[in-house]
């Protein structure tokens, strides 16, 4: 079982006040925090090894260079790719999107072509398909849900036709907190020749990720949502794939040779990291990996299911909640969206906030969910493995003080 | 000092609780939707004129305390007004919003308005509190660069 | 004056030894080092409020929201900017040159129109430019060198035409060390309604950025060549041309409103800034501005030149030496390029890296420059605020050992 | 340790100051150009075949020692053997080079080959070392799979 008093002690900003009352943050959804093991290997970088990579004779240079590829390798490893230079760093879950949106698709699809998505999605694995969609003529579908906030795959044999070139659907919602059972959507699209994509950005905080068994051609998360610095994220693609496309954005570092007049690319991974990288936070990614493995996702998801049910049902008693995800710890992660009735969520979270309560308020990035569900946001509790029945105690608290500071509206 | 005091004043929880000139016209001469893409608030504004006057307003609207209460005392301080005095004002409340360094302050009139320069302290719920302001502004002005009301109303 | 003993107190990796040598950093040209004032802003973020900006109601939310957006106000500042909303954060310079050529450019140029850059162009302001011209059927030129390594402006009215539509020119080049006046060029551009984008990433390091003196239409450069964090660069661009541009990168932070079936995009600059921005480094980024600004560029000006005139006159001394880039110091950087006859780069920086001098060896990711000299690349040593005349003097000691270890070959 | 005990040894500076087989075939069966995109060094390889056996092998380079050396080594190591004879040797000297945990030492016959397992130390010229030899396994599989010598050649 996991120690949290320990864990928390690795993490420097929850020991911390906040408007006067304990720090207490269920944001993670957004982004967690940091270790300092983490924080340290990003000072270390600056402070023993900094220099630009890949082109260095002297010493620092191929320090980096080689702590650089060394997290290139622990991704490898994290994700079970068959190889590292599956693994191309980004900035963030949205910059792979585009990539894959960039290199891939704007090459492979033609008018009439159709893209697969979920109505659980994230504006990330949304806007961009859509621009697509308006540039190429293609046709976007999605996956409905049922009324427990569920894919509905009822009617999959209809949505996936020798038509769908990508599927693009995400493991796990950063609003509903379900976890998705992709098997039927994988081979069936493998089945007409589509490729899939996995957004995992959600899920990598929750559960292991191995790309063999979810059977998928591409995935993509961020680093900073699993204990990691910002600005890093991956693209993992199968090899043969990532081969045939061309390259995203196009600079240093990238290609063989240039010429005045024309000009050849470096050989993957190479080929999709243009210009010079954010070293120092790939470097320190590989530090929250080791510290994510060093705890172990057993004992997180067992951590977290414990901490779920606990959450869900203080939560249950409180007056007028209204949840958004299944009230139960089947295939669900530890992200919690609700909102109390004739409160807006906004305010909610100003309330709960002045108490030293860090939670999200609004649409979390899904939009068209928010219209779907008939509500202008929710307030999101999003736990993590530093997180304690005592927060929860805490939020539960703050919720039965809003009315009193807020009164109650009617809905209008 | 609590949230009450700065943020939840009792003028502000008044109108959020009983928005004044809430509702739609039929017959509006014009009419603008106005969207806060950070938090989601919606809301539709009406305004009816007599030549240059404002001889009626009303806000639809869906959003948070502050966003409700800013729309709701909106109304009330421009009804009634010239469209060139109502764009005074919508000004002068803009420049409490987001000017950091002076403090502006309203007279008798407006009095409700001051409630809301707390918000200041609260910068991502300043767009809130100024969602019916600039609404208000890009009604007027789309009126007068385009006299095109039905375009306008169709944005 | 400007005092390189505190200076070099305030950048911890230089306190250690390499190789069992002194470090003696010349590599300032690839990547500058870090003061402690920017290691400490980066782990302070993480340490006291870190969390995912822009749309958070809770308190860490909003003060790394405002740390974030002081950012770009200091940015502004700091080129002259008009508005803060013109500053657009992206990873690197390649990536900010890549947004003009995916957003400006695919959208504005047709088969036939031109293309001008220079024969002293980096990789990341090439290769972006030659993708395009594949894609679109524009046509590249370049305006050559003169004998002495500058711009040779005499054809200029050849080369600018309207048919020009995009001058893209570096204002230092990051090989030969010349600063580069770009007055002419910016006039005749813009008489002939072409946009003029300017590559300041060498430049900036050295000299006083003003985008109103330079009277460019783009600029851009990133943060870790100034002191600052890796993984920001920015894109400046004019406000209505910015305006006029379609997203580049799409999805979370950057939309006005999402549906299943249609979009709307945020303002400026947030229509250019998809998903969870380098939070903590662009937030370092004003740390690395506030530091220069203190120094001050006019001493920083003034120590290049003196050093910079001090590591001429004795790496002329040395034997069989051979300089790419002017042997004097008017309007020129830092950054020398030599070699020493009979020995390959490679080995030679080597043979230098052997005794704690880090300078780079290769083509600076210039290959087409290269050609141009007929070399297969060059040692570069590159100054810096925290460099004195005792790393020149260890640097030409170490040459006088290179023929010893390694003979001498005649050019094959 | 010394530069000169580690990388440069007496070895590789005979072989690059005096590279064997240097030039060009001008009835050559085989020829590829080889890059090191990092450093610029280019290498052009001829092959003359008498059916699978490497009659006569030359080298055209700009390099550095490494690189050189490397090349002058390999083509006194494969010159006179059958292609499949010189995969093997090209295959256990890359297996020498990036091979972390292994060791592979060459018997006698190729003893100088030995001398350049030092350049392991320095990861960025590993890719210096190995030009020559990729280059080799390219050209001779382009030969077997293509068949197509004047293609090959054009690469
Ligand atoms: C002149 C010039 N342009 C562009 C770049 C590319 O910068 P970055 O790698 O940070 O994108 C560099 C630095 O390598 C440079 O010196
Ligand atoms: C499911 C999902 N997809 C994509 C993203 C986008 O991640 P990022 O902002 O790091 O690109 C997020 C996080 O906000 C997410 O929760």
């Amino acid at each position: 079982m996991l120690d949290v008093k320990k864990i928390k002690a690795d993490f420097p900003i929850l020991n911390q006040n906040v408007n006067g009352k304990r720090l207490v943050y269920l944001d993670n959804a957004a982004t967690t925090q940091k270790p300092n093991c983490v924080i340290e290997a990003i000072s270390d970088y600056y402070k023993i090894y900094n220099a630009n990579i890949h082109r260095g004779i002297h010493t620092l240079s191929q320090k980096a260079t080689q702590a650089y590829e060394d997290t290139r390798v622990a991704t490898q490893n994290f994700i079970g790719a068959k190889a590292s230079q599956e693994i191309i760093f980004t900035r963030n879950t949205t910059e792979s999107i585009n990539l894959i949106a960039y290199s891939y698709a704007r090459f492979n699809l033609k008018p009439g072509d159709e893209i697969l998505l979920t109505h659980m999605e994230h504006h990330a694995n949304l806007v961009p398909w859509l621009e697509l969609s308006k540039e190429l003529g293609v046709k976007i579908k999605y996956i409905p849900l049922t009324a427990d906030f569920r894919l509905d795959l009822s009617n999959l044999n209809q949505l996936i036709t020798d038509k769908t070139k990508i599927v693009s659907v995400t493991l796990m919602s950063n609003v509903l907190g379900v976890i998705n059972d992709l098997t039927a959507i994988t081979e069936l699209a493998h089945k007409f020749k589509a490729i899939v994509h996995v957004d995992a950005a959600q899920a990598v905080a929750h559960m292991p990720i191995d790309v063999k068994k979810l059977n998928c051609d591409f995935l993509s998360f961020s680093f900073h949502k699993i204990l990691g610095p910002t600005g890093v994220g991956i693209l993992w693609g199968r090899e043969a794939l990532l081969d045939s496309m061309p390259p995203f954005l196009t600079g240093g570092n990238m290609i063989a040779s240039v010429y005045f007049d024309k000009v050849t690319f470096n050989e993957l991974p190479y080929k999709f990291e243009a210009g010079t990288p954010d070293i120092a936070n790939v470097i320190a990614a590989k530090t929250a990996i080791e510290y994510i493995n060093n705890i172990g996702y057993k004992d997180i998801a067992k951590h977290e299911s414990k901490l779920t049910a606990y959450a869900l049902e203080k939560l249950s008693g409180q007056e007028n909640i209204i949840f958004y995800g299944p009230v139960n710890t089947i295939n669900r992660g530890s992200v919690i969206s609700f909102n109390l009735k004739g409160l807006h969520p906004h305010d909610l979270g100003q309330v709960i906030n002045e108490e030293g309560v860090a939670i999200r308020a609004g649409h979390h990035c899904c939009q068209p969910l928010m219209r779907l569900l008939d509500i202008s946001g929710t307030i999101r509790a999003s736990l993590y493995i530093y997180n304690d029945e005592d927060d929860i105690d805490i939020l539960v608290k703050t919720l039965k003080n809003a009315y009193k500071v807020m009164g109650h509206v009617a809905s209008r | 000092m609590s949230l009450q005091d700065e943020l939840y004043k009792e003028t502000i929880l008044d109108h959020y609780h009983c928005p004044r000139n809430f509702g739609s016209i039929n017959s509006a001469s014009l009419k603008l939707e106005g969207l806060n893409p950070l938090c989601g608030d919606e809301l539709t504004l009406y305004l009816k004129l007599n030549n240059d006057i404002i001889e009626d307003i009303k806000v639809e609207a869906k959003g948070c305390s502050i966003s409700t209460a800013s729309s709701s005392m909106m109304t009330e301080a421009v009804k009634g007004l010239s469209l060139d005095k109502a764009i005074n004002i919508a000004s002068e409340f803009k420049q409490m919003m987001l000017n950091k360094n002076e403090i502006t302050v309203f007279d008798e009139t407006n009095d409700d308005l001051n409630a809301l320069a707390g918000v200041k302290k609260y910068p991502v719920r300043i767009k809130c509190a100024l969602l019916a302001w600039n609404t208000l502004l890009q009604c007027i002005e789309g009126n007068n660069t385009e006299n095109d009301n039905l375009k306008n109303s169709k944005e």
